[in-house]
């Protein structure tokens, strides 16, 4: 047969000797879009990829990038994971939600090819992991940021997916509850996009969100135009995934953002160690995957101190964001007081806004 | 050079050469036209007349040759250029945009500025009186009858300020009323110094209206004659290479029995209006029904209900005293009633254009057969025995019919239904468009079906074949029969009367 | 009055007919369009700084580099075949179906129903009534426009494009509310269908292939020799030609509208079944749309689909892989793809005409 | 009432793209081209306005851009149908597949000249594409929000879209084109050039797609270059044309109320309607136009007969 299974042959080999020598390391990456797109989600992960390769000294040859590949089709996202398998990579790095099914498929048909898949929830505890990151920790200082600058105590939210989407809403509570923290007044708008990338969508829904009044815009969804949106109405935002500043400079409070070379890095470096022992990844602020860029200066005054100690607490483990009892938007409650949501329940189980939270 | 020689001609071509791929269509042809006359062009189907009009008024280009406009060589690449040498042309098939009303059709493409739409048709009603022209300038095209859209082409010619205008089988689809009515307005015409080129295959009207005969035959030039020193026959001769007789003759037949009796029908057109009125006859065996009447009185009608592709509102149609209303087109084919229509559009109804004559013999027949697969192998036998038969031109049984030439579609069209030996035949304009020749053929297919017991209708617009080939002429007008007779015992003048009896009621109400 | 001073030359160059060509030399001047078309791909591929002879080994080589890889090209190929096929039918009928995107989607759908909800049944069974239900899917989205164009003569060519979007919008509603996978915690997919509800594996690669073959040698018989494709062909060119033969035109719409979006529907069965394992909304991904082109290029010719779907999805398959070798954008495929096609389509023009340079010195 | 005003003037912005993909695609269905590769058009204007934009910081010269991008793609469409008599569907088509893959082609090659890794369009010419105010009337209760608030692309797409209408409707040009789409083989015979007017008429059609283009680029995505920017746009627009029944006028309300029915799901508080119903709405209620249309079989505000058909003077 084919160098596919050549490929994956030589891999076993390696590592039952206890590790892959790093001349023979071969990255496969998965990309929703196009990298040289420069801001979202994709640009991020290309970003980390990057970094992982400086960081290991790889050659350019042992990165395989697959641009392009959506997530709704399954049969271009099998291709592409083959693709690389035919070139000999032993790890693929499937960044976005949807290749999730198709990395358990392939995994099991590879077992010697490792599939690390970005922000889902099903593993196989061998060759298939999923890794993400606690960005509710930084989504949390971010809303500190935006409850201290909000003016008609209205601030804005374009969320990807809805209430059912654990990813995004967990981090719009932790948002709304960092507004909260600062501003129990303020109340947080959200339109719901229902795609991940969706340039017209996303400003629609912004400037909806600035028409009702809102004058802090904050997003989960991977183009800067709710920044942009902000910008050319004169109202402040929260960006995401990058540093959108670089978009709206005049805008763009801060930004939520995520450093995946953290992750990367020591995933393949791993490999090389043969230390890989197929457990989730599930990286925070304290290793450094999330956090949020330099405040902007004009931020509200006080902002700085308020995030910083928001940030120290986090850091030292006193606070976990979703602490306690927390009140939802329809008068339910979740959570026991002086415990904190479980990894679990945080990844799959948030599905419920928090009180602050309107939906119109 | 000398200029004055030649300026007598409003056009003249030299040695015009055209071919479309592997058919050349004219050869070398010459043809002068006087300035005040008007000259009849003469070929049988698929001569190449149509051809020549076309690289005059700049549809085509030829491949070879030289066309001269008032002595002056001319080089006319479109339609445009001959407008501004002042030629114009009415095509055979209408060049009107349906949407458009008359005048917007009329102004199309001219050089004059915009007019406002009021000044606009002030200025063409004042033409058209000037011709004893009828039009409504507002009238959509869509909205319009045959003889009203060849109005309209006319106006066009002449806003343009044609002074060469080139008619192509215009009386094809005109009642002899509209036909005289259109001659009377081409001699004003040429009175007024203009030129005029016609196309017709009808002899009477080319010794009618014409003063000169050019002939074509095969895409070569024959011969000019002038009309005056002609006669019919002459002219026959010329146009097919040999003598032919003219006579049809009326074959004394045994009538049989009675085949088909239409009981009290009437039918709607689509948009509501009544179409048959009403209409009660009987046909036998061995008998030739002839139907006239102005077009548009409940023929075609008539036609599509009989075969079953109309439902009628009430009324019944025995075929052999079985009530065939309601059955399907399929049902009605295997009875053996056929039917040849001939449309405005020749290939329109009856043939399928695309394909050749084996497929084309198939359409009535492919479902004869058991199965699920169609057997080509007796339609291309039939196909090949109908060219030799009725003397089909055409490169082979594959070549698509709408490559051959007018005659040579009919035959095939005509020739199908008959091989199908039908009990009642019906054809509606069956020489329409023909060329004498081709006509007497179609004349002798159908008394030779007459011969074989066949009944037939023959719906017609020549009177004088009418009374010649059938036994008894139903006169339909408006959808009601205003009378049936025996055709030997009646006159073209009662029939004509019959015919029209009730136009005049009509013109009344719309005036 | 008329102007006498016209001085027009004849044009330097008109179009006229040309003789007809013989089958081998239109194939000629095909396979002549196809090397210039490559010629000019080359070019831009020399623009944008790359090899073009290297480039297009590597689209040649990523095809059929190994087993898997020319798994995977025939992969791309089935849906792009089954697609052509079933537009074939509707084109020939002169039906501007440019609903086959939609057609597919339904097919999908329906099949998926089974797959989702009776993945219980015995396997063979299943995949049955999936291939059914797929045909009954499409079917239905070829008989509404259908029945609009018989009824009341609706312009078929913006009614099936719109279609296309009602069906995609149609997956959206299920993935989103009815038949959201539960476990997927909120994210918006529809559960993988269980092995059980999988298209089998022949040679490595999903079963379509052996559909589209089958239905290449049933779709060339019935077009060719069939009383149906006979009167396919009689209503696509006239229907007063048609009714006055003695067809039910309206029937013979239905019904080949029917057979054609159901085709296609077939397409959204083995799509979902075969490749993706699940109902997504990329299920038909613009194979509709790619299809016209294949079916037209093939100028309706079952064989010929086979061999121009299989030409595509050797050019999908390998620019996949230039993408990684290169990095070119996956984007500059389809600029290359775009450049190719101009070149095909503009070639067609030289079987049927030619371009006549005026004389020199006119006409004497 | 006021949120009811903000959302109207949403609908505008929104819609304006439609506008001019529309009022393109009307140029060219009138020309007798059923063209699918509005989309295509749409984003090479996109991409070429955009670009000049961004390195000659002239809101001019971008709209000169945008108009000869999408004019470049008609060329191509115009050749290939007009002159070489290539079916049209396909070719339209293949101009979506080509227009895409190279507006996403150029805008990666020149974010990839790009230091900060975006392109963001300068501070003049965003200044000057972005909503007007006008001293006095922009600040109108209500009138002011509702008609004099909007950014230049908007005026100038009625504008265009008006002209078209005279143009169509009250010139002889217009009358002659008009004619070519109905029935080309009867315009020929009068004289007209129909190869010529073809040509003019798609490549102008086209032109008007591409500033629609470079709206998406320029208003929707803020100033700043994203892939796909146009995004559905373009098919949106060929169905648009079918609601305003060929006419440009038409074209104008029907291009807000689709902007309106793009938007409408973040205006409206949600009911339980699925959101794939908002998004499908415009191609449902197109569908519906379509049939009621089909069924008064209005002979004037329908498809130019001649649409889809290619013309060849010696064809019979
Ligand atoms: N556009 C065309 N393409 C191909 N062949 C053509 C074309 N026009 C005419 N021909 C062929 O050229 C020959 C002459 O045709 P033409 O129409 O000039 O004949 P005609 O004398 O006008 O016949 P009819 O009396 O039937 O109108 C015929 O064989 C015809 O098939
Ligand atoms: N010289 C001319 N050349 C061309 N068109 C002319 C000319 N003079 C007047 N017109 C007319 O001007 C019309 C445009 O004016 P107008 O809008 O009033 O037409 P209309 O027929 O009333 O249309 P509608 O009733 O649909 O509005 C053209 O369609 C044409 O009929
Ligand atoms: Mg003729
Ligand atoms: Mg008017």
């Amino acid at each position: 047969s084919g160098s596919g299974d050549e490929a994956t042959t030589s891999g076993s080999e390696t590592t039952k000797a206890g590790g892959i020598a790093k001349e023979d390391i071969k990255v496969g990456v998965i990309h929703i879009s196009d990298p040289a797109e420069g801001s979202g989600y994709t640009f991020t992960h290309d970003q980390g990829i990057v970094a992982m390769q400086q960081n290991l000294g790889l050659e350019d040859s042992q990165i395989i990038r697959k641009n392009n590949i959506s997530d709704s089709d399954p049969t271009a996202i099998e291709t592409a994971m083959r693709e690389c398998i035919e070139d000999g990579c032993n790890i693929i790095f499937a960044t976005s939600w949807g290749y999730m099914d198709t990395c358990e498929a392939l995994a099991e048909e590879f077992p010697d090819v490792y599939f690390a898949h970005g922000s889902g929830y099903k593993s196989n505890g061998q060759n298939f992991i999923n890794y993400f990151g606690r960005i509710y920790q930084a989504r949390y200082l971010a809303g500190i940021v935006a409850g201290l600058k909000t003016e008609s105590d209205k601030v804005g939210f374009v969320a990807a997916m809805d209430k059912e989407n654990s990813e995004v809403t967990g981090g719009l509570d932790a948002f709304a509850m960092g507004v909260y923290s600062v501003n129990p007044e303020a109340q947080v708008f959200v339109k719901v996009t229902n795609s991940w990338y969706d340039p017209e969508a996303e400003t629609s829904a912004a400037k909806a969100l600035i028409a009702e009044g809102c004058d802090v815009i904050g997003q989960h969804c991977d183009t800067p135009n709710p920044q942009l949106a902000a910008e050319e109405a004169g109202v402040w935002g929260v960006g995401y995934n990058s540093n959108m500043s670089k978009d709206a400079p005049d805008a763009t409070l801060t930004s939520v953002v995520w450093d995946w070379g953290v992750y990367y890095t020591a995933a393949v470096q791993s490999l090389i160690d043969g230390t890989w022992d197929g457990s989730n990844y599930y990286g925070g602020m304290k290793e450094g995957l999330v956090g949020i860029t330099d405040l902007s200066a004009f931020c509200a005054d006080g902002t700085a101190e308020a995030v910083d100690q928001a940030k120290a607490s986090i850091l030292d483990g006193s606070f976990n964001v979703f602490d306690g009892v927390i009140e939802t938007n329809e008068g339910t409650t979740v959570g026991k007081e002086g415990s904190t949501l479980s990894d679990a329940e945080i990844t799959g189980g948030i599905n419920w806004y928090f009180k602050n939270i309107v939906v119109k | 050079m000398a200029e004055t020689k030649s300026t007598n001609y409003a056009i003249e071509c030299r040695g015009i050469t055209k071919s479309f791929g592997s058919v050349k269509a004219n050869d070398n042809i010459n043809l002068t036209l006087e300035k005040g006359e008007i000259l009849a062009l003469l070929g049988e189907n698929g001569s190449g007349k149509t051809t020549l009009m076309n690289m005059i008024s700049g549809i085509y280009h030829p491949d070879q040759g030289t066309i001269l406009v008032n002595g002056e060589e001319a080089v006319i690449n479109s339609p445009t250029d001959a407008m501004n040498f002042g030629i114009g042309m009415i095509h055979q098939h209408f060049k009107l945009v349906e949407v458009f009303n008359a005048m917007d059709n009329i102004v199309l493409g001219t050089k004059e500025k915009r007019r406002k739409p009021k000044v606009l048709k002030q200025e063409i009603v004042e033409l058209s009186r000037k011709f004893g022209l009828e039009i409504n300038p507002e009238q959509k095209v869509y909205n319009m009858s045959v003889s009203e859209k060849q109005t309209v082409e006319i106006m066009k010619a002449l806003y343009r300020g044609a002074n060469v205008l080139i008619l192509d089988e215009p009386t094809a689809v005109l009642t002899p009323q509209e036909t005289e009515k259109l001659f009377e307005i081409l001699r004003k015409m040429r009175d007024q110094g203009r030129s005029i080129i016609i196309i017709t295959h009808k002899l009477n009207e080319v010794m009618a209206v014409s003063d000169r005969v050019v002939i074509l035959r095969k895409g070569e030039y024959i011969d000019t004659v002038k009309t005056s020193e002609t006669s019919v026959t002459e002219l026959t001769e010329l146009m097919v290479g040999r003598p032919i007789s003219l006579e049809i003759e009326r074959l004394e037949v045994d009538r049989g029995d009675k085949l088909l009796e239409v009981v009290d029908l009437t039918v709607y057109r689509e948009d509501g209006t009544k179409a048959i009125d009403d209409v009660r006859f009987d046909i036998f065996r061995g008998e030739i029904l002839g139907v006239a009447g102005i077009a548009g009185s409940g023929q075609k009608e008539l036609c599509e209900t009989i075969a079953g592709l109309m439902r009628p509102k009430k009324g019944a149609i025995l075929y052999e005293k079985e009530n065939i209303i309601g059955k399907s087109p399929k049902e009605i084919i295997d009875l053996g009633i056929h039917m040849s229509f001939v449309p405005e559009d020749r290939l329109g109804m009856g043939l399928v254009a695309s394909m050749g004559m084996t497929d084309n013999m198939l359409l009535k027949s492919y479902n004869k057969n058991k199965g699920i697969f169609v057997d080509k192998k007796p339609a291309k036998k039939l196909a090949q025995d109908l060219i030799g038969k009725l003397e089909i031109r055409t490169p082979g049984t594959e070549t698509p019919v709408r490559h051959l030439s007018g005659g040579n579609v009919q035959k095939v069209l005509l020739g199908r239904e008959i091989e199908s030996s039908p009990n009642l035949l019906i054809t509606a304009y069956p020489v329409r468009g023909l060329d004498i020749n081709s006509s007497y053929v179609i004349y002798d297919l159908l008394n030779e079906q007459k011969k074989k017991n066949v009944a037939i209708i023959f719906i017609g617009e020549d009177l004088d074949v009418l009374l010649e080939l059938s036994d008894r002429i139903m006169v339909l007008c408006h959808g009601e029969v205003t009378g049936i007779v025996a055709a030997a015992e009646t006159t073209k003048e009662e029939i004509g009367l019959m015919m029209t009896d009730s136009v005049r009621g009509e013109a009344e109400a719309h005036g | 009055m008329a102007n006498m001073n016209n001085t027009a030359k004849e044009p330097l160059i008109r179009i006229g007919k040309r003789n007809e060509l013989t089958a081998k030399n239109a194939m000629f001047l095909r396979l002549a369009a196809f090397g210039l078309a490559l010629v000019a791909g080359g070019v831009f591929i020399l623009a944008v700084g790359h090899n073009p002879i290297s480039v297009y080994w590597t689209i040649i080589r990523g095809s059929f580099r190994s087993e898997m890889a020319i798994q995977a090209t025939i992969k791309y190929m089935i849906p792009l075949l089954i697609t052509s096929l079933g537009i074939t039918l509707a084109f020939r009928m002169r039906f501007w179906n440019i609903g086959a995107e939609g057609q597919v989607i339904m097919g999908a759908i329906f099949a998926s129903y089974f797959a989702l909800f009776f993945d219980g049944l015995p396997h063979v069974l299943l995949i049955i009534l999936m291939i059914i239900a797929g045909i009954i899917g499409g079917g239905i989205w070829g008989l509404i426009p259908a029945f609009f164009k018989v009824r009341y003569n609706t312009n078929e060519t913006l009614f099936t494009l719109m279609l296309n979007y009602i069906a995609l919008y149609i997956i959206v509603f299920l993935r989103d509310g009815p038949w959201a996978d539960p476990e997927s915690g909120g994210f918006p997919k529809i559960a993988r269908f269980s092995k059980n509800a999988q298209l089998d594996k022949i040679f490595g690669v999903q079963a379509g292939w052996i559909i589209g073959i089958i239905l290449v040698v049933l779709v060339f018989i019935y077009m060719r020799y069939s009383k149906h494709g006979y009167e396919i062909n009689v209503v696509g060119e006239s229907k007063a030609t048609a009714r006055y033969a003695g067809m039910n035109v309206r029937k013979i719409v239905l019904r080949t509208m029917f057979i054609s979006g159901g085709i296609c529907g077939i397409t959204g069965m083995v799509s979902a079944t075969g490749s993706d394992m699940t109902l997504a909304t990329a299920v038909a991904g613009g194979v509709g749309f790619t299809a016209i082109i294949v079916a037209w290029l093939a100028r309706l010719n079952p064989f010929t689909i086979l061999l121009v779907s299989f030409l595509f999805s050797v050019l999908e398959k390998g620019s996949t892989v230039i993408q990684s070798e290169f990095g070119l954008s996956t984007d500059s495929s389809e600029v290359l793809q775009g450049i190719i096609l101009f070149f095909v389509l503009g070639c067609e023009f030289f079987v049927r005409y030619r371009f006549i340079r005026r004389k020199k010195g006119g006409t004497d | 009432m006021e949120m009811v005003i903000k959302f109207i003037a949403a609908a505008v912005i929104s819609g304006t793209p439609l506008l001019y993909g529309t009022v393109g695609e009307i140029l060219n269905e009138k020309s007798g081209h059923l063209n699918l590769g509005v989309e295509g058009m749409m984003s090479m204007g996109a991409v070429s306005g955009f670009m000049v934009g961004y390195y000659s910081d002239s809101f001019l010269l971008s709209l000169i851009a945008a108009f000869l991008g999408g004019a470049v793609g008609a060329a191509i469409y115009a050749v290939l149908t007009v002159t070489f008599m290539a079916d049209q569907n396909v070719t339209g088509l293949t101009l979506t597949i080509f227009g895409i893959g190279l507006g996403n082609f150029l805008g990666l090659y020149y974010l990839g000249l790009s230091e900060s890794g975006t392109l963001k369009l300068p501070e003049k010419i965003t200044g000057q594409m972005r909503s007007i105010n006008i001293e006095g009337l922009s600040n109108l209760p209500v009138v002011g929000k509702l008609l004099f608030s909007y950014n230049p692309f908007v005026y100038l797409g009625i504008v265009i879209a008006i002209v078209l209408w005279w143009y169509l409707k009250k010139t002889k040009t217009g009358l002659s084109l008009r004619a070519i789409g109905e029935n080309p083989s009867a315009a020929d015979a009068a004289g007209i050039r129909v190869t010529k007017l073809k040509y003019i008429n798609i490549i102008l059609g086209g032109g008007i797609c591409g500033i629609g283009g470079v709206y998406c680029a320029m208003i929707i995505n803020n100033g700043v270059w994203i892939s796909n920017s146009v995004g559905g746009f373009g098919w949106i627009a060929v169905a648009l044309v079918i609601f305003a029944a060929w006419s440009p006028v038409r074209a104008i309300f029907g291009s807000f109320v689709f902007g309106a029915f793009n938007i409408l799901r973040y205006y409206v508080p949600s009911v339980g309607i699925p959101e794939a119903f908002y998004d499908m709405l415009p191609f449902l209620v197109t569908a519906l136009v379509l049939i009621v249309t089909s069924i008064r079989q209005s002979k004037e505000n329908s498809q130019p007969a001649g649409c889809g058909i290619n013309y060849f003077r010696e064809d019979r």
